[in-house]
């Protein structure tokens, strides 16, 4: 039976969401109520299913699914810590966005096709949560960039497009590197499986040259989804999609497995001490550096709050290759611990912005003014949010930001310091105007385009959003906790440093 | 079908026989027999009774004559091509028909290419009028002595001169 | 005899040759189509006639006669009904070309 | 005597060659199609003389095939080629530039 | 050997001015002469089959078809010449197809006649007395290549099912040539039909010992129809009847049928149990190759024989 | 029983063709099915028996090579003939569901369908070069029977121009047959691989073949007439010539110069051979990306695609082998469900003008969505058969060290990546007025699913690739990798 439950468990935790896509596209637009009891259902299923996994991996069980597609070609679906860490995140954040999106679309078009394609779309990034090697990665990693895809034009407007496409060229344009890379990796010691510490350390020196080559390849691949500089362009521009997409492209999926595919190269396939050794970590570190501080001051000049959001994220994101890369057990931690903790912030964020845009049409900075007397509930999530961000105690930010700076010293890299500290006077730079206009300033006498929401729709949306504020709170206040992300993250980071 | 056409419909059937026979000789006649009789069939479906036959016992005399009359058109085409003057005199003529439509008028049209310096043109649609082409003196006579011969041949003069 | 005979049918060879070249000769030299017809029916048909007879005295056999004879009775046939329908062609062609003389031809 | 029947063949091809030139030339449709009952008539000849030559039976039935086909060329020719349809009586060959 | 060259040269020549002839009307006629001409080198090179194909199919029924495809072109063009295009590529179309049908059976008979003493001749060779034949073109074509004659009969029915399907049903009144109003023609067809129906039975029946064959057989039955359909007493049907198509197909399901049968009673597929079934299965190809040809030539779907 | 097999797969379609035609009214449905049905079965059965045996030949009418004709079946053939079988099936049932019967009738689809599929099972099977051309003979002319059915004065046009170069083709294929056998005497592929020599006669018949096929083939730059015809085709026939009848050519060329001349070591030929193949790859792609209309892309994409088959040559070995070969297999389960989809697009919205589709994918989402799904194996994206054949190209030509093939594959990908999201873009837009479509009926229902059950096969095609491969590995002629 465990036997059975271990093998298959995995598969079902991925395909459970595709299965409900699948359902969402038959049940069709004029089904609604089928169609959201389908996508409650699995996404409740999915929490469950992740639960027992958990479970199971605490136990020190490890779930996995294998099917060869070919001698030494292998799909191959683990659960390890790591895994655990960001399928928890998705399968979570699938529900409460769900929530929030069904309340968010009540009146728009399309429905079956946003709700089919977002189900398929968790099914890609926790495929990715659960690749168990490269290519399973890689093929959970292209299927991600095709069903956002349809995500993104989802309006169908001139600047959807314009969006859609920048986003196709930036990652389909990495998936070539990626390809490369891995292939060429295959070649080099056949197909394997990530395991911490990396499995490319007994390569000869004579392969050092192809590791350079292959890991800037491959970081490429990554750094594209990551938004990395100089590859981020395509973020900002995918802002024009509905804001659930919105929340879950920049909170979880598609952000997240580029910056979950860089620890993963880091750490289960070179493993930090090879790519000490092949002197590839500074540079990453810098080109990290120097995305956030570029990212935050890059938002400091948007007028559009969705926009000024993504700078946000580009600027945060980074922090999760930041702490890869600094190295040393207590960065790693921080920069993995900032894979949740981001996550959670940035969820929120979005979800209040969308709901100043659907509720009151609200999409500009200086549109701000006085929204909290209206919107009380929803100022006060994306002002614990925005606290959250600039890296205030006792919100989830605080926590990573503590966990790098500390790492960078443990390390000898001293002014790391530097460049969280300039992030954060940036983030405060960017973020506190927000807060004071939302509270401060006097409302305007007509907000640009307030609509009659119903009670269910505002109960979606708030409670949603007061959901992911809760948590991210909780994470940060309760980090001690043995069940916390920190904890987790500390499991596994013994791992990679024993 | 009357007995004329009957009669005819076997003389094509020997004939056909008699080709088989020149093509394959006696190896398989059976099969010649069923080729024979598939091309008599033929011929029922396709002719047009006549109320004239040809006279067998008269076709050798029409031979000779034709033989004579196309080697002598021969010669003198040859002659006239040879000639360094070239000597032709292209003329046009119409001829009166006085055969009978079917074999008779046919053989007239055909055989009148071959005569000496004549050469059938057109024949108008009720068959009366023949257009002859000349390129030599006479050609009047010529075409009246075929017609002649031909109506012998079917049995429609009781002498072949004109 | 068979001398006799060979050069007899090598004689007859020689004829249907001869007939032949008259045929292409007037084909070539007459000045009007009609004309070369007369020339290209009569001469082709004895040249025809000639090298038949000649190749059956030479092959010496009955049934390759008979088959000669056979072509050539075929051969006869196809050249005066074409002949005649050349003819025909021509003439009547030349006189719609002189009713049209004033239309150009379009 | 060995020369004379390829010899009667070649002079026959000159000659039909020759007729070549007939077709070339025209100059109306008429000449040529006399000039396939040329060339019609002389390869029957060259058929018959290959068959004595080589000593093949069949080349025989090749020309009576030839002789056969011959007549229904010149008729579909002669139904074809100047058949009076509406509009283009004139020789098609006066298009020609 | 002086032939050889004359001969080759000739070709060359005669193949040069049919494609760049300056006038249509002057090409096709060069492409019926070039016809013989090739008839004249194979004869020469001892191979009577190929002659009397090339002479058949090459130069007679192509002939014939070249010129009524020629004539509806020059009709269509005075009778609509705004927008002759679709009809115009009907016709190309129909001539295309057919040609290739011909060039694959032209290229049969051709690899079929390949001998010297190469390895596949000599093995034929000593193989084709336990046929009972006696013409080793006929033995690579019904019995030891089968399958390739097999297949070019399907070849024939496809090309014709294509041009059938480009001209549609409205070309049942595609035009005819009107048949010249002389006294010659119906007697000229009484004599030449009978005749030439003995002519190809006989090249049938003689495929199997000395040169002929269903291919030949069927080009000279396509001609007989070829005259019979110019002088108006076969006209064109508007549509096929169960004749028609059963004759269509009886080749190729004739040959498939006897593969098949001899399949089932045990021996190799394809294998010929005897000289009957050569001679079925030739007799069943000349019948759906002419009619293939004459209906090609009609231009209609069908045929229906009217009493003048 | 293996000859009774074999004899199905080609004459059961063959004689199912001649009664299509002569039987009457319902009768012919029968004769459709029964010509088709067998197939797969028959093919199952050999597929167990070649599994076990590793080779299949068997003499036609009992005469052994060189005097007859010997059918060989081996890895290679019965993975195509399986593409040919369930393309014939599934392309049929959709033309089944496509058409009016008196289109399917008499002498229209069905007889050409049915002759055509048995003609390709005959080609895929034959291993004589002169059989071969007979073959691929009745296949272009049953294609172009088929691309006129419907009698639209464009595809009359481009058929014309596709039957001419194809005639061309066979004229330079049958010379050079012609050459192999004066120089081998025998017609027989195998046989003839052991005494052809690399000499000027053998190198001079090699290129005249392949010169031929490749016309056939449209291998860049014969591939003029391709668009047009694919393009300009109805909707089931243009499946059929882009998955199968334009690959059968370049199967052709693959067993020329890999089995007949496959110990030459020509290193030029084959080079350039894949060069020809990288500019098919990169030109067709530029095609497809400026076209206007949705077959047309798709039709260029073919162009495209068929350039990937011709870097086997360069890449040369067994990887290289079962890739390209699985490229096949996928992209002709991909590429007829995209023209299935693009037929029912045209059928049933009157254009496939790429500016009057916006929004299609509300009216017809399901043809949208097989775009979408076959396009993802065109791309070579995970999870599809493209994806496997793609993968395993670029490990083998990155074992090499052969950038140049790597750069052209994955170029290839980006631009095909280009022109399918450009028509998907498009098809997603916001229509400017969205009218409501008629209420669809049980056919068209049916003409969407089959579309979508082959992109879903092509998709398919990326889990199971195992069997597959190791089948082909069987056929592969030249030993382990260079």
């Amino acid at each position: 039976m465990t036997e059975w439950l271990l093998f298959w468990l995995p598969l079902a935790v991925v395909l459970v969401s595709a299965l409900a896509g699948l359902g969402i596209f038959i049940a069709g637009e004029h089904r609604p109520i089928l169609r959201v009891s389908l996508n409650l259902a699995a996404a409740l299923a999915k929490v469950v299913l992740v639960g027992i996994m958990g479970l199971l991996v605490m136990a020190g069980q490890v779930p996995e699914f294998n099917f060869a597609l070919l001698p030494g070609l292998d799909f191959k679906l683990r659960a390890d810590s790591l895994s655990m860490l960001f399928a928890v995140l998705s399968a979570v954040l699938w529900l409460v966005t769900t929530i929030y999106a069904v309340a968010y679309l009540e009146r728009a078009r399309d429905r079956a096709r946003f709700f089919g394609f977002f189900s398929l779309c968790v099914t890609a990034t926790m495929g990715i949560a659960m690749a168990g090697n490269l290519l399973t990665f890689f093929i959970f990693y292209e299927l991600l960039t095709l069903t956002t895809w349809p995500l993104v034009v989802h309006n169908g407007n001139r600047e959807s497009f314009a969006g859609a496409r920048s986003y196709l060229v930036h990652t389909l344009g990495a998936s070539v590197f990626l390809l490369v890379g891995i292939i060429w990796l295959y070649q080099l010691t056949g197909g394997q499986d990530f395991i911490a510490g990396g499995y490319l350390g007994e390569l000869g020196l004579d392969q050092y040259h192809s590791l350079r080559i292959v890991f800037w390849l491959l970081v490429i691949g990554f750094g594209v989804k990551a938004a990395l500089f100089p590859l981020h362009a395509w973020l900002p521009r995918a802002m024009v999609a509905p804001a659930p997409v919105s929340a879950l492209l920049h909170a979880v999926a598609v952000v997240k497995a580029g910056a979950f595919g860089l620890v993963r190269l880091v750490e289960d396939i070179y493993g930090f001490e090879l790519v000490q050794t092949l002197g590839l970590d500074l540079p990453l570190l810098l080109l990290a550096s120097f995305t956030i501080v570029y990212g935050s001051v890059l938002a400091l000049f948007q007028t559009d709050i969705k926009k000024r959001l993504a700078y946000s994220t580009v600027s945060q994101v980074s922090y999760i290759t930041l702490g890869v890369a600094i190295g040393g057990p207590i960065a790693a931690i921080g920069g993995m611990v900032h894979l949740v903790h981001q996550g959670l912030m940035k969820i929120t964020l979005f979800f209040c912005a969308g709901i100043f845009a659907n509720l009151l049409g609200v999409k500009k900075i200086d549109q701000l003014d006085g929204i909290g007397r209206r919107l009380p509930w929803t100022s006060l999530c994306f002002t614990i949010g925005a606290l959250g961000m600039i890296g205030l105690p006792p919100v989830a930010g605080f926590v990573s930001k503590w966990y790098l700076g500390a790492g960078a010293v443990a390390v000898g890299r001293e002014w790391v310091i530097l460049v969280l500290l300039a992030s954060t006077l940036l983030n405060a730079a960017y973020f506190l105007p927000l807060i004071k206009r939302i509270w401060l300033n006097e409302p305007a006498r007509a907000w640009p385009a307030e609509i009659d929401a119903s009670r269910l729709e505002v109960f979606g949306l708030v409670g949603a959003t007061l959901a992911t504020t809760g948590v991210a709170v909780g994470v940060g206040l309760f980090a001690g906790h043995p069940l916390s992300p920190l904890s987790w993250v500390t499991g596994i980071v013994t791992d990679y440093f024993p | 079908m009357n007995r004329l056409s009957l009669l005819r419909a076997g003389i094509v059937l020997v004939l056909l026989v008699l080709v088989w026979l020149i093509l394959d000789g006696l190896d398989s006649l059976l099969t010649g027999l069923v080729a024979a009789v598939i091309g008599a069939s033929l011929f029922v479906l396709l002719h047009v009774p006549r109320p004239y036959h040809l006279r067998i016992w008269r076709l050798p005399r029409f031979v000779l004559f034709f033989l004579v009359e196309s080697v002598r058109g021969a010669v003198d085409v040859a002659w006239r091509a040879f000639h360094p003057a070239l000597p032709i005199v292209p003329a046009m003529i119409d001829h009166g028909v006085e055969l009978p439509a079917g074999q008779p008028r046919m053989l007239l049209v055909s055989v009148i290419s071959l005569l000496p310096g004549t050469l059938s043109a057109d024949l108008d649609s009720d068959g009366k009028m023949l257009k002859v082409h000349a390129i030599s003196e006479d050609p009047d006579i010529a075409v009246r002595t075929l017609q002649a011969q031909i109506a012998y041949l079917y049995g429609l003069i009781g002498t072949p001169r004109p | 005899m068979s001398l006799l005979l060979d050069a007899f049918a090598a004689l007859l060879l020689l004829i249907g040759a001869f007939f032949y070249l008259a045929g292409t000769v007037g084909l070539i030299r007459f000045p009007d189509a009609l004309s070369r017809l007369h020339a290209l029916t009569k001469a082709d048909n004895i040249g025809l006639l000639s090298i038949c007879a000649g190749s059956a005295l030479m092959a010496g056999e009955l049934r390759v006669a008979l088959l000669l004879l056979l072509i050539w009775l075929m051969a006869l046939f196809a050249a005066t009904v074409s002949a005649h329908l050349i003819a025909r062609r021509s003439l009547r062609d030349a006189e719609d070309s002189g009713a049209d003389a004033g239309k150009s031809p379009s | 005597m060995n020369w004379l029947l390829p010899g009667l063949i070649l002079f026959l091809l000159v000659n039909l060659l020759a007729g070549l030139w007939r077709v070339w030339r025209g100059p109306s449709s008429a000449d040529r199609m006399m000039s396939a009952l040329l060339f019609g008539s002389t390869s029957v000849a060259v058929l018959i003389l290959m068959a004595e030559w080589q000593g093949i039976r069949a080349l025989r039935h090749v020309a009576l095939l030839v002789v056969m086909l011959a007549a229904i060329i010149a008729i579909t020719y002669v139904g074809i080629s100047g058949a009076r349809d509406k509009g283009s009586e004139t020789n098609p060959d006066r298009k020609a530039p | 050997m002086v032939i050889d060259v004359f001969l080759a040269l000739g070709l060359v020549v005669l193949a040069w001015q049919a494609l760049i002839g300056g006038s249509l009307f002057r090409g096709i006629v060069m492409f019926i002469v070039f016809g013989m001409v090739l008839t004249l080198a194979w004869a020469w090179l001892g191979s009577p089959d190929l002659a009397m194909a090339e002479a058949a199919i090459g130069a007679g029924v192509t002939g014939a078809l070249i010129m009524i495809a020629y004539w509806r072109l020059r009709r269509i063009n005075a009778v609509e010449p705004r927008d002759p295009s679709p009809a115009r590529s009907r016709l190309a179309l129909v001539i295309a197809v057919l040609a290739t049908g011909l060039v694959g059976a032209i290229g049969l008979a051709a690899v079929s006649a390949l001998t010297g003493d190469a390895t596949a001749a000599r093995v034929m060779n000593e193989t084709l007395p336990d046929t009972g034949l006696g013409n080793p073109i006929t033995g690579v074509l019904i019995v030891f290549r089968n399958l390739d004659t097999l297949l070019e009969v399907a070849v024939v029915l496809a090309a014709y099912i294509a041009a059938r399907a480009a001209l549609g049903r409205e070309s049942a009144d595609l035009p005819l040539p009107p048949a010249p109003d002389t006294p010659l023609l119906t007697p000229l067809v009484v004599t030449l039909a009978p005749l030439t129906m003995v002519v190809a039975i006989y090249l049938l029946k003689a495929g199997s010992q000395y040169p002929g064959g269903a291919f030949q057989a069927s080009a000279l039955l396509a001609a007989l129809g070829v005259l019979l359909v110019l002088t108006g007493r076969v006209g064109p049907a508007a549509a096929a009847n169960w004749l028609t198509r059963a004759g269509l197909v009886i080749g190729t399901l004739v040959f498939c049928l006897v593969g098949l049968g001899m399949l089932v009673i045990g021996a190799p597929l394809l294998a010929i149990p005897g000289i009957w079934a050569v001679y079925l299965i030739e007799a069943a190809m000349m019948i759906s190759i002419g009619l293939t040809l004459v209906l090609l030539f009609a231009g209609a779907p069908g045929l229906s024989g009217k009493r003048s | 029983m293996v000859a009774e097999a074999l004899a199905c797969l080609v004459l059961v379609p063959v004689v199912a063709a001649c009664l299509a035609l002569v039987l009457p009214g319902r009768w012919r449905w029968l004769a459709v099915a029964a010509g088709l049905l067998p197939l797969p079965l028959a093919m199952a059965w050999l597929t167990g028996e070649l599994g076990r045996e590793g080779l299949i030949t068997v003499a036609v009418a009992g005469f052994e090579a060189p005097l007859g004709i010997v059918w060989r079946l081996d890895g290679l053939s019965a993975v195509l003939v399986w593409l040919n079988i369930i393309i014939a099936l599934l392309v049929g049932l959709h033309a089944a569901a496509h058409y009016p019967a008196d289109k399917l009738n008499g002498f229209r689809f069905w007889p050409l369908w049915l002759l055509l599929s048995g003609a390709m099972n005959a080609l895929l099977l034959s291993a004589d070069l002169f059989n071969l051309f007979v073959t691929l003979e009745l296949v272009t002319l049953a294609a172009i029977g088929l691309l006129v059915v419907d009698r639209k004065p464009q595809a009359m046009r481009a058929a014309v121009r596709y039957l001419l170069l194809a005639l061309l083709g066979s004229l330079f294929y049958l010379l050079g047959v012609a050459l192999v056998y004066g120089q081998t005497g025998t017609l027989d592929l195998y046989q003839a691989a052991g005494v052809l020599q690399p000499d000027l006669l053998g190198h001079t018949a090699l290129v005249l073949m392949t010169v031929g096929l490749l016309v056939k083939a449209a291998i860049f730059p014969l591939h003029g007439w391709l668009p047009a015809a694919h393009g300009n085709a109805p909707g089931p026939v243009s499946a059929v010539l882009s998955a199968m009848v334009v690959k059968v050519a370049v199967y052709l060329v693959w067993r020329l110069w890999l089995w007949l001349a496959g110990d030459w070591a020509i290193p030029a030929g084959l080079t350039m051979l894949g060069l020809l193949g990288a500019l098919a790859i990169v030109y067709g792609s530029l095609q497809a990306l400026v076209q206007q209309r949705v077959k047309m892309i798709v039709a260029y994409s073919t162009v495209a695609q068929l350039g990937y088959l011709m870097l086997l040559f360069p890449l040369l070995g067994l990887v290289a082998f079962q890739a390209t070969s699985y490229h096949l297999l996928s992209h002709g389960l991909a590429k007829a469900a995209m023209f299935l989809a693009a037929a029912n697009l045209l059928t049933r919205l009157g254009t496939d003008q790429l500016g009057d589709l916006r929004g299609a994918d509300r009216r017809m989402p399901l043809d949208v969505f097989t775009l979408a799904l076959a396009g993802v194996s065109i791309l070579g994206l995970p999870p599809s058969g493209g994806f496997i054949a793609k993968w395993l190209m670029l490990q083998t030509a990155l074992a090499q060290g052969g950038w140049l093939w790597v750069g052209v594959i994955l170029v290839g990908g980006l631009l095909a990546a280009a022109y399918l999201f450009r028509v998907l873009a498009v098809l997603c837009a916001r229509p400017v007025a969205c009218p409501e479509l008629p209420v669809s009926g049980k056919a068209d229902q049916l003409t969407s699913l089959v579309a979508l059950g082959l992109a879903l096969a092509a998709l398919a095609a990326g889990f199971v690739p195992a069997p597959v491969l190791k089948l082909l590995a069987t056929a592969w002629p030249l030993g382990g990798a260079p």
